[in-house]
């Protein structure tokens, strides 16, 4: 059986700037395989800069590996036919990290629904894509009349983040990637965000390949989980492995998780935090 | 696109509705002064045509050298006609120049900046060749090859003529603004939605470019207007078309400055800076519009 | 480093082949006009009514020039001339070598431009950068700004009339045309200098004022749009003197998109600057080029607008390697 | 900001005011005229001169400069390119004072009186069946390195031109001359090769200068160490004249008087300045000022306009011109007819070109296009004495055919005659677009026919396209200078000889590009060329005759004299030529220059002229 998503042997490099002397290796012989057939959710897990978005840009085809191959239903994604390509991204969709700048701030946030459909010719007539989008909406708990019709800034980070999901959910995937779907929403609703990532697996049968820097929330809702580091796949295994860590960075990855205190609030997110003060000191 | 602390996202309430860009533009006082500006001066040059006879734009119509009074109220020429008269044709034919000009060269520069910065690879690297050799041969070569072909330059044909010309800076400009547009989120999600990449840059990228580019067309209106008088003063404007450069041409090949005739050449020369000025605020606030940092400030 | 070494050669590549097409252009557009030199030359002649069975002198001409030859015939000894660095004789100004005429030419528009593309370039920069900082509420910011609009507005073939009127003829403190003394040959002396520099006064006045503004303008929305970054809400935060974040900060950060804008415009500077030079009978190479158009002398087009295509290219080109030193970002989408 | 964007706009307005307010200047208002269609010639009279109270600076009286006094300033129209070549057969400059103050020449005519002046020559002489012209040259001139001028240097130059008719000017050479005798070191014969009693006139085939140049005589010891006489720069001229080339840079050239000058010691004159400088200034303001500032002592044609030349004379009352008053200008030889193509229809009809002339208004194009400094033409030739006989001959035939003539209504009946609806003509009006003269005329007559109903187009051109547009016959109308302006010449510009169909190249703009035939008035002017110019006796009879055909034909429309406004500083230099005093010609670009300078000996060898220091 040909699994719907392969990564096989894939290494990503970026080449260097000027004065870098060395290229960047995003991502070393990365090997992954996700039959859809039982939904699942695998958590892939590094701190910024392990590749894990590299990871998930090139399984969407945003990105071209360097080397190795992205397979869906065991064709390369590059020679794709026209059909093939429809249907891939109908079958394999994403949730990304930042809830604000997904959204083109020319439109309603209707914009990122309506296209989708209109795109893939999912409805027949404005009544029936309306009513497919609320139903989407409700599934991932969103009223319609509050969301629709609204610009961006006008909706809370969760609730822009949800409508994400309901977006992805629109189409009915195989596979989502989400990358990083909780990093940038308020600690008090990633838990409810998390809860639609479960219902996702759990009521439409969609795999997940979820994308975090947090072990913690990876284990909450994963059913295995890679860990990766500089760009290489240093542990790999059902979700107990957080239980007998075995490669000295996953321990420490444990280690550093936060002890539940509920005086003490979630910590600021430290590879946002790392990549805002990368953007200023340019 | 750096992200500021205090974007941190929080269940905060929301906040009212932004305002569209339609609301933003008219409630900038520069474009809404320097629209009116360019109304004003339009408008009484249409209705100027509409009281002036236009026999008095002629040679031989009225007596020469007058300075303004009742009869005639900007004056007349050395060729006895009514700089009046004149003005009511050359203001609108210099707005058609600049605009004509400006449409085509937004259009073909965006067209070709937009395909080059988000497709890269060897289309990129072809337009940029294209582009760059637009940028350096002289506009005057292609000028007196098309006033040899053409029998008698026209306004329209001076209009295209700059306009052909006037798409390479913003070709440029829009082609690297879209390498930086190009790696935000929301284009991801337009791929992953299924827009081809032609739905991308009509759908995605040019509404979030509107302002800038408005600014760009006005500003490619401010150059088209300059380039047509510059080129009439050299002579190689419409000849049986009155424009605002026509008009400092045939003043100064009268000698119209040293003869202290001012009304003649000074009325054209004026008009062009208030033109330019309207031009320029309008430029200035739909800067604002579309880079909001300027806004408070300016 | 082989990064940026293929980089260099892609970019390379572009080069050469904007250079080659650009060349094309310039060979073939001329020839695309009816009529050929000698009409300009017999034009001449007959104004002086004496261009009557000149058949003889035009096969001549027409020969020694290739240009009886088939167009693609002559476009390959334009190509093997170019490579050996010949450029030809003028034809409309036979027998003057067109590399001679470039040369004559080339010094005073490039000293003039250059001089006061930079003067004005410093002088608005620096000028836009403090009215920019301040809060615009002084009389005096606001009579710079409203006369950097009035400067940036008038037409500058008119602001050189006006000056030529007032300083050459009302008060007369500069020549009224030239670039040197009548009688004066070109050479390198204390006296020659300063009889020079009198002669570029008004002409230089006439472009730094106009393009003072341009840059004054611009330069003031950069610092504006700077003023609201957070890297100087921090360093105001970090209680550091406001001139100090002004010069460090908001003036270092504005002058990368303004020195783009200079170098573009360096690139420009060899085509000169036609209606000042022009109305200041200034022996530039704007009219070099103006009159060779004009009068189809194929060579000395070729040669002195092969000189704009080069030099702007050659910016360009220049720019392209420079960038991604400067702005990182440029640097990822680039090379990412 | 909001406020200073509103100051800021006041600030500018009331600026512009100001300025505008500065120039202002009370005057008279004159009465105008509204509305219909005026006959601007009686407006005119009503004119008062607008006087500027605010900005006149007037000419201050100059410190005595003795560098100055000495100098003659001329502003010349362009750049000298290139700065560094005087060859007269290569070169098309020859008027920034090669021909002027470096060669001379045989004969120098003096169109203005008449004379045919001796010069490097003392006499010549036809043979019986005019078929060899026998010259007699001086025997005292030396060329500038002290070699003496002989009929071997006169041998050698047309011998060189012989060998290669590609030299500039060289064709008419080879077409009239079979060879060049020497005689003796002072005599030559040419030896033509039809009969033609007409060559002494033929500046392109004789060095004889009637208008702007002639052939030029150079020095065989020279030249003939040139293998081509093509690429010979020859910057540093060997020639007779009283002046030696001293700079020569793009925008100026020097030239300064030799003190071992032939003429010195034949006539006994030196000639007034000492240095000659040729400047360029750029356009007609700088040299206005430069004018009236006392920088320029005059300037070539065509730079300075009527309307700025009466603004300089008021600042600067020094400054002259050929008459006190409008027109102002001396007449140059070659009148300015509206060539019609009479192979386009409807002009293939003598009745569509007789309508066309009625509705052009003459007194309107000299009083508008050239603000009064022309009158109207009757043909195709100058009004000077000698032509007057010629004019007066045909008094009745003008009455008849009234080429004068401005008559909308009757033009208008003509084209309808002539079965002609002037609705649909769009008529191709091709102007030399480097020439401010033309491309104001086409204004005006554009305007004149756009009021009668004709459509025009003007199509300006630059010199190659022009050149091919006019040439192959691919314009309707176009205005041109009909030149040298000589009774049987400018006739022989109708010849058929020249004619060539639609599409072919004729040889000249003005032979004939119109496009006209007609082998009755051919038989005529043959007979007229063959007949010595000054037989008055028998040449008006045949002039009559040809006239009788051209007036019914009218082949081109005849429209203005040609103005040639020269203005004279008399700050440093007076004795100019003006028509108080018409002594000579008031051309500063023509070879004839130097009899100004000079002065030259009249048949009596009494000398005349010549400018003087005011000093």
């Amino acid at each position: 059986m040909t699994p719907l998503l392969q990564a096989r042997d894939v290494t990503k490099i970026f080449k260097g700037g000027l004065g870098d002397r060395a290229a960047t290796v995003a991502l070393k012989n990365f090997t992954l395989a996700l039959d859809a057939e039982q939904p699942t959710i695998i958590a892939v897990v590094g701190e910024s800069g392990s590749g894990k978005t590299t990871m998930g840009r090139m399984l969407l085809g945003l990105e071209r590996p360097t080397t190795g191959e992205i397979l869906y239903r065991g064709k390369n994604l590059l020679r794709l036919a026209r059909e093939e390509a429809k249907q891939f991204r109908i079958e394999v969709q994403a949730i990304f990290q930042d809830p604000f700048g997904v959204y083109n701030s020319f439109y309603r946030v209707d914009h990122v629904l309506t296209v989708p459909i209109e795109k893939f010719g999912l409805a027949h007539n404005a009544n029936e894509s309306r009513a497919m989008i609320e139903r989407a909406l409700k599934a991932v708990g969103l009223k319609p009349e509050d969301t629709l019709g609204r610009y961006p800034n006008q909706l809370s980070g969760g609730q822009r983040q949800r409508i994400m999901i309901a977006r992805a959910l629109l189409l009915r995937p195989k596979v989502i990637i989400a990358d990083e779907p909780v990093s940038m929403i308020d600690a008090s609703l990633r838990e409810s965000i998390l809860k639609n990532l479960l219902q996702l697996k759990q009521e439409f049968g969609i795999s997940i390949i979820y994308i975090t820097h947090d072990l913690t929330t990876a284990y909450q809702i994963s059913d295995s989980i890679i860990v990766l580091y500089r760009g290489e796949v240093v542990e790999q295994g059902g979700v107990e492995l957080v239980n007998d860590p075995q490669h000295p960075y996953t321990k420490l990855l444990i280690s550093s998780i936060p002890v539940p205190d509920p005086n003490r609030p979630w910590g600021e997110d430290e590879e946002w935090s790392q990549s805002a003060h990368a953007e200023r000191t340019v | 696109m750096a992200l500021a602390a205090k974007d941190i996202i929080t269940e905060e309430t929301p906040s009212a509705a932004p305002p569209g860009y339609s609301t933003l533009i008219l409630q900038n006082r520069k474009i809404v002064f320097g629209g009116i500006l360019f109304l004003l001066i339009l408008g009484t040059a249409l209705a100027g045509a509409l009281m002036i006879d236009p026999k008095l734009r002629r040679s031989g119509s009225i007596t020469r050298k007058l300075p303004p009074h009742a009869a005639a109220v900007l004056g007349t020429t050395s060729l006895g006609q009514s700089v009046a008269a004149q003005m009511t044709e050359a203001v609108p034919n210099s707005i058609q120049v600049g605009l004509i000009a400006a449409l085509l060269g937004t259009v073909i520069g965006s067209l070709l900046g937009f395909v080059s910065g988000y497709f890269g690879g060897w289309v990129d690297a072809v337009l940029r060749v294209v582009i760059d050799v637009f940028l350096a041969v002289p506009v005057l070569l292609f000028l007196v090859l098309i006033a040899a072909l053409v029998r008698g330059v026209t306004v329209q044909h001076m209009a295209i003529i700059i306009g052909l010309f006037a798409w390479s800076w913003p070709a440029r400009a829009i082609r690297s603004q879209t390498l930086s547009l190009k790696t935000r989120p929301f284009v991801d999600v337009a791929r992953i939605s299924g827009m081809s990449g032609f739905d991308i840059i009509t759908r995605e990228l040019v509404p979030q470019m509107l302002p800038w580019l408005g600014a760009n067309f006005v500003n490619a209106f401010i150059v088209a207007i300059l380039a047509e008088a510059g080129l009439s003063i050299l002579g190689l404007g419409p000849q049986r078309e009155m424009t605002l450069g026509m008009m400092i041409y045939w003043s100064l090949s009268y000698g119209s400055i040293l003869q202290n005739m001012w009304w003649w050449w000074l009325t054209p020369v004026v008009t062009l800076m208030l033109l330019f000025l309207a031009l320029y605020l309008i430029h200035l606030g739909f800067d604002e519009v579309s880079n909001p940092r300027l806004r408070t400030q300016v | 480093m082989r990064a940026y070494v293929a980089y260099v050669g892609q970019r390379f590549l572009i080069l050469l082949a904007t250079i080659i097409l650009a060349m094309t252009i310039v060979f073939l557009l001329p020839r695309l006009v009816p009529g050929d030199p000698m009409g300009a030359i017999m034009a001449k002649l007959s104004s002086v009514g004496a261009g009557r069975g000149n058949e003889a002198l035009i096969r001549d001409y027409m020969e020694r020039f290739g240009l009886n030859k088939p167009v693609w015939q002559q476009y390959i000894d334009y190509l093997v001339q170019l490579a050996q660095g010949n450029l030809g004789y003028s034809i409309a100004n036979f027998p003057a070598k067109v590399s001679d005429l470039i040369f004559t030419a080339l010094p005073w528009t490039v000293g003039l431009l250059l001089v006061t593309t930079v003067l004005s370039w410093l002088i608005g920069s620096v000028l836009g950068a403090v009215v920019g900082w301040r809060e615009s509420k002084s009389v005096t910011i606001r009579a710079v700004v409203v006369l950097a609009l009035v400067a940036y507005t008038t037409p500058y073939y008119i602001l050189a009339i006006l000056l030529l009127f007032a300083f050459a003829f009302l008060v007369p403190i500069f020549p009224l045309a030239g670039a040197y003394e009548v009688g004066t040959k070109p050479e390198f002396t204390f006296a020659f200098t300063v009889d020079v520099l009198r002669h570029a006064a008004l002409p230089a006045m006439s472009i730094i004022l106009v393009s003072l503004g341009w840059w004054f303008l611009s330069m003031r929305s950069l610092m504006i749009s700077i003023k609201g970054e957070d890297y100087i809400l921090w360093a105001e935060a970090k209680g550091l003197f406001p001139r100090r974040i002004l010069w460090r900060y908001g003036f270092r950060n504005a002058l990368l998109p303004q020195a783009t804008g200079l170098a573009l415009s360096l690139g420009y500077l060899v085509g000169g600057a036609l209606v000042t030079e022009v109305i200041f009978g200034y022996p530039g190479i704007g009219w070099l080029i103006f009159s060779s158009i004009k009068g189809l002398d194929y060579p000395v087009i070729q040669g002195s607008v092969m000189l704009i295509i080069i030099s702007v290219a050659l910016v360009n080109f220049a720019m392209d390697l420079i960038y991604p030193f400067i702005d990182p970002r440029i640097r990822q989408a680039q090379t990412g | 900001m909001k406020t200073l964007k509103f100051s800021a706009m006041i600030l500018v307005l009331t600026a512009l005011v100001v300025i505008a307010g500065a120039c202002a200047a009370p005057g008279t208002l004159p009465q105008v005229v509204q509305q219909t269609v005026v006959v601007p010639q009686t407006v005119i009279a009503q004119e008062t001169v607008i006087v500027p109270q605010t900005v006149v600076a007037q000419a201050t009286p100059v410190p005595v400069d003795q560098a100055r006094a000495e100098t003659l300033n001329i502003a010349i129209g362009g750049p000298i390119v290139p700065a560094d070549a005087i060859n007269p057969y290569v070169n098309w400059n020859r008027d920034m004072g090669m021909h002027n103050f470096c060669y001379e020449y045989f004969f120098y005519q003096n169109l203005q009186t008449g004379e045919y002046i001796p010069w490097l020559a003392t006499g010549y002489e036809y043979n019986a069946d005019s078929t060899a012209l026998t010259v007699k040259l001086r025997d005292d001139v030396t060329w500038s390195d002290g070699q003496p001028f002989t009929a071997d240097d006169v041998v050698f130059t047309y011998e060189m031109i012989q060998k290669d008719p590609s030299l500039n000017w060289g064709q008419q050479v080879v077409d009239n001359v079979a060879s060049v005798e020497k005689v003796d070191d002072h005599t030559v014969t040419f030896n033509l090769k039809t009969s033609n009693p007409h060559f002494h006139l033929n500046r392109e085939a004789f060095p004889a200068v009637g208008i702007w140049g002639g052939t030029t005589i150079v020095p065989k010891h020279i030249w003939e160490k040139e293998a081509d006489p093509k690429t010979f720069t020859n910057s540093n001229p060997v020639c007779t004249g009283a002046y030696k080339l001293a700079n020569s840079t793009e925008q100026s050239r020097t030239w300064e008087r030799r003190d071992d000058w032939w003429g010195t010691k034949a006539f006994g004159v030196t000639p007034g300045p000492k240095t000659v400088n040729l400047r360029y200034l750029g356009p007609e303001t700088n040299v206005a000022l430069a004018l009236v500032n006392n920088e320029i002592d005059t300037p070539m044609i065509g730079i300075l306009g009527v309307g700025s030349f009466e603004e300089v004379a008021r600042r600067n009352p020094k400054v002259i011109a050929w008459q006190k008053d409008l027109p102002f200008s001396w007449l140059d030889p070659c009148p300015r007819p509206l060539m019609v193509n009479n192979a386009h229809p409807p002009f293939d009809k003598a009745e569509a070109r007789w309508a066309l002339s009625y509705l052009i208004d003459r007194n309107a194009v000299a009083d508008l296009a050239y603000e009064g400094a022309t009158t109207p033409a009757w043909g195709v030739w100058p009004d000077y004495g000698g032509v007057k006989p010629y004019k007066d001959a045909i008094a009745d035939l003008l009455q008849q055919y009234p080429t004068e003539a401005y008559d909308e209504a009757k033009g208008l009946q003509m084209f309808k005659d002539a079965g002609v609806d002037i609705s649909t003509l769009d008529l191709k009006y091709v102007v030399n677009a480097d020439s401010n003269e033309e491309v104001k005329v086409a204004q005006v007559i554009a305007d004149q026919l756009g009021r009668a109903g004709i459509k025009v187009t003007i199509t300006p051109l630059s010199g190659p396209a022009e050149q091919t547009a006019v040439l192959e016959g691919d314009y309707d109308i176009k205005l041109h200078s009909f030149c040298p302006g000589y009774i049987a010449e400018n006739l022989d510009l109708f010849n058929s000889k020249y004619y060539k169909p639609l599409g072919e190249k004729v040889a000249l703009f003005e032979a004939n590009s119109f496009r006209y035939q007609n082998p009755e008035l051919d038989k005529i002017v043959n007979e007229m060329l063959a007949t010595p110019p000054d037989d008055n006796a028998k040449m008006i009879p045949l002039f009559q005759q040809a006239m009788a055909i051209w007036l019914k034909d009218l082949p081109v429309i005849p429209v203005v004299q040609a103005p040639a406004l020269v203005p004279f500083n008399t700050t440093y230099w007076t004795g100019w030529p003006t028509a108080d005093n018409p002594w000579n010609m008031p051309v500063s670009w023509w070879a004839t220059f130097n009899t100004v300078i000079a002065g030259y000996p009249d048949k009596d060898g009494k000398w005349v002229g010549g400018i003087k220091p005011a000093q």
